[in-house]
């Protein structure tokens, strides 16, 4: 944020948040963009038994040598441990051998709910989004699910009009009502916060202010009344290691400028 | 064993007609068969319906041709650019006129697909469960598990009419052999009741037989065969070339508006014949500059006995 | 990334645990994990679930051994001399004691296997209606289809605790080349908790990498990787070595009663410490009568960009 | 089975009675033994463009280059044109893409129902049969089903113990009534004779006895009152083409001595 030696882009602080969600050893439905940094910056810093999987059928224990547009790129396929057919990908993905996954979205609500589908109405949309993708099925099956958006108020309405990806619906134990085997957003890395949910509601809450940003900044860009966690801080900046890393990855900042 | 050698003409002529349920874009972000979806818009087919799990931008091209009239996918747009705007302008504003969307995510119309190629009725997922997709889905199920009472999404067998996969090489007699992210190729072949495979090479039956567990899928599903080199163009093809990313961000740029999009159109479809003067148009050294720069090979496999 | 490299005895004993569901023999007649089931006769394993599709005789020696209360199986016996008298012995009149015997078909244990993989309870076919096979088996069940009511057979899903599969080659930290007929292997390998890979050849990880398509399944399901070379003998391995023919017509012979069968025994697994001293047993002139005549490697792929 | 030039044996002649069964351009689930070398004499005569399936996930267009003895052996493989998941084949078979396919049996009966389980009862068997491998997926799934037996008496009773394989149940629609979605037995290939079933009753009826034996032969060594079709022959002979073929597939006469 600041100038100087510790300046660094908002994206940049989000891939930091991205990466410390991942754990030594675990298995992480990468995606695209941000999180696909993160996955190399987690493997290079504090979890380098990672393992990342991609809805097109690729397994990796090695982040790709070259920054990616897509995760079909050709150097995406090139190390790969495993490339197959994505039915059978996701059906692991459906046994629950992916501890975490990372999905991003265009709306985001209370209750984590994303929607990347329709804007408006389903039969009068203002806007048609791309749709699920693999996105919806992440949420549905990974054991926690980490969010990223843009931290705008638009975006964060207080209930989506579509859920494309469930969340926790209207709260509390609707995932085991409507019959979801595990998971649930544990994390929405933003570009002005970290947020998290409570264990017994499962509504969002503030954990992190990012440096530059505040409570009241949050709360101004959420559309409804955001809770705080009782051990709300801001958020730790991304280390000069970090950093490096994140840099070497992506030198032009395709991504993260 | 007979010939399915045809040109691209002739194999959309012959196995593509209007009102056609047409899968491509099998593997998501690789080996899309742009030279067919192009060759599909010259032939000004009508009322198909399209399937896939995500499509990068050649849904969005034939969406905006008039091609359509019904999707069923996981995703359509662009991307490493974002939305699709002739899929918005299609569901926003019914131009150049209305489809209908089925949504799907990547792993249940996988499974679609999957229950077709099985020879069952429907898959049940406990993926989606809660979503809007399920509930405003025509075709997609919320019931219970009848071995335990837990709710399940059934997922009902879809089959297409016509695959078209692009693959790296294929013979004469229908056979081919695909390598990279496959995504749901597989799936969609065996469960079409034809496959059309554009190919970058034709090879002689004995490459193809010299490797069967790489085969696709058995050449009696074959319909057609096409020599297309370079018919994956801007998506990529794992050992032949690399992607053009910078196409797909002059097609989004090219397609903000109709008039913006009918000229792209002009330029890059309708006044190239077909995907050799295609590639002579998108210019040689822009094409060499998608070339492999490192050959990485296979460790050897020897079906010897 | 971890060494998943143990010794045959080491993985047994660690990895198949008495009363385990264990998976083999899911390349159908190659493959055969032969010594990984002598190993496990040798530990004096007992209550095993034995899953698979077809057994070539390693399901009948594990049964006559005593390791076995339970077969998951679409047939049990001698593929090339017929039936397997330790499984008459068994279920006729129980000796050495009772076993529960699950029917299936090869495409009911392959679905079974499929649904656990995909993570879906079961999968409704459409074979095996109106057979005593549906009619008396504890799984299987009889439920018209929800979408049109059509009578359908649901399929559980079927998750063992280990997967035992012999491969061509393995590299340490978990990943195989398996190729040639292959069965249920991948569903099995997908669907168990865990894996365990007999190969003929441990090679660096870059031989394993250089073919990600070939893998056959993600390392994290790996349990252990053993060096086992003849590891499947008297059972072919495409490019290693051929059936041995005469060793199943020779296990026909030697049990037709329990006392050729203990014999047997005796000589080819109690005797042998590992597969190496069984190999030598076997002698080098019969076994150098099963090595390859002819070469046929698989055409180059370039994974390249 | 006369001496001297046109000699054959019942093997051989049940081999010929096989491969008329295969018309030319049908996608064929093979088996193993006799239909096998059907398959190849077909090839060579009258069904060039006769494709071969096999359960353990094998394609051929060609016969292999050796006799086998197992579908598994290598020589199967090389050449195959497509080499996949047992799962993967038979859900082209479940889709009723196979045409014909063969299936042996220890026990057939009036409706073609075949035992490969259990003789005796299920509880307490007499003989303990090694099961269904994928016979009873064939004899559910494929357009037309062809069943080789040897024929004696003990192995045609009027209604087996246990039905592996499904015929025609207890006769006329039954198939349709359990929910098959096609197919049931077109042929009987035995050591005696050929027999079909009626198109109404789905009954088995004789069509032709071998040469050497006769309606009566036939008769005597089924379990039940055989009915006899009205245009009832005898077989025709191989031919000294079709046996020169079977001999060279088969030349130590492995499965046909």
């Amino acid at each position: 944020m600041a100038a100087g030696d510790g300046a660094y882009t908002p994206q940049e602080l989000m891939v930091v948040c991205a990466a410390r969600q991942i754990r030594d050893g675990e298995v992480v439905f990468v995606g695209m963009r941000l999180p696909l940094l993160a996955f190399a910056l987690a493997k290079r810093t504090h979890a380098p038994s990672a393992i990342g999987l991609f809805e097109n059928g690729l397994v990796r224990d090695t982040p790709s040598r070259e920054l990616l547009m897509t995760m079909g790129d050709a150097p995406n396929i090139l190390g790969a441990e495993w490339a197959t057919r994505t039915v059978a990908l996701m059906g692991l993905l459906a046994q629950g051998c992916a501890q975490l996954g990372f999905v991003g979205g265009a709306e985001v609500d209370r209750y984590g709910n994303l929607n990347t589908s329709y804007v408006g109405s389903r039969e009068h949309p203002t806007v048609k989004l791309p749709g699920s993708g693999g996105g919806a099925d992440i949420a549905s099956l990974a054991g926690r699910l980490a969010i990223i958006m843009e931290h705008e108020r638009r975006r964060f309405p207080e209930r989506v009009s579509y859920i494309t990806s469930p969340g926790y619906g209207d709260g509390g134990d609707w995932r085991a009502q409507v019959g979801l085997p595990r998971g649930g957003p544990a994390a929405v890395i933003t570009t002005r916060a970290l947020l998290g949910f409570r264990d017994d509601t499962h509504e969002m809450q503030l954990l992190s202010w990012h440096p530059g940003s505040s409570i009241e900044d949050v709360r101004a860009h959420t559309g409804w009344e955001l809770a705080v966690a009782p051990e709300v801080h801001e958020t730790p900046p991304p280390t000069s290691d970090e950093l490096r890393i994140i840099r070497e990855c992506d030198p032009q900042g395709f991504w993260t400028r | 064993m007979s010939d399915k050698l045809l040109s691209m003409s002739d194999a959309i002529a012959r196995y593509v007609p209007d009102g056609s349920s047409v899968a491509l874009g099998l593997a998501l972000e690789p080996l899309i068969p742009f030279a067919a979806g192009h060759e599909i818009i010259r032939q000004r087919r009508r009322n198909l319906t399209l399937i896939g799990p995500i499509s990068d931008i050649l849904f969005d091209e034939m969406i905006g041709a008039g091609c359509v009239s019904r999707i069923a996918a996981a995703w359509v747009g662009n991307v490493s650019e974002g939305l699709g705007y002739n899929y918005r302008r299609a569901t926003e504003h019914q131009q150049p006129h209305a489809i209908t969307v089925e949504d799907y995510s990547n792993y249940s119309v996988g499974l679609a697909l999957l229950a077709a190629a099985l020879g069952v009725p429907y898959i049940p997922m406990r993926s989606l469960l809660g979503s809007d997709i399920a509930r405003n889905h025509p075709h997609l199920r919320n019931e219970p598990s009848p071995l335990d009472g837990t709710p399940t999404l059934l997922v009902p067998a879809l089959q297409p009419d016509v695959a078209i996969i692009h693959v790296q090489r294929a013979d004469a007699e229908g056979r081919a052999h695909a390598w990279g992210g496959l995504g749901i190729c597989e799936e969609a072949a065996l469960a079409a009741k034809g496959v059309i495979y554009t190919a970058e090479e034709i090879v002689p039956a004995e490459v193809i037989l010299s490797d069967p567990n790489r085969v696709l899928a058995p050449a009696f599903k074959t319909l057609a065969v096409v020599h297309s080199p370079g018919g994956a163009h801007p998506s990529p093809v794992q050992g032949y070339y690399n992607r053009d990313h910078k196409a797909y961000a002059e097609y989004h740029e090219h397609s903000r508006t109709p008039e913006d999009f009918a000229a792209w159109l002009q330029e890059w479809v309708i006044d190239q014949p077909d995907r050799a003067a295609y590639l002579d148009h998108l210019g040689t050294e822009r094409w060499a500059g998608l070339a492999l720069r490192e050959h990485h090979y296979a460790a050897p496999v020897d079906y010897g006995y």
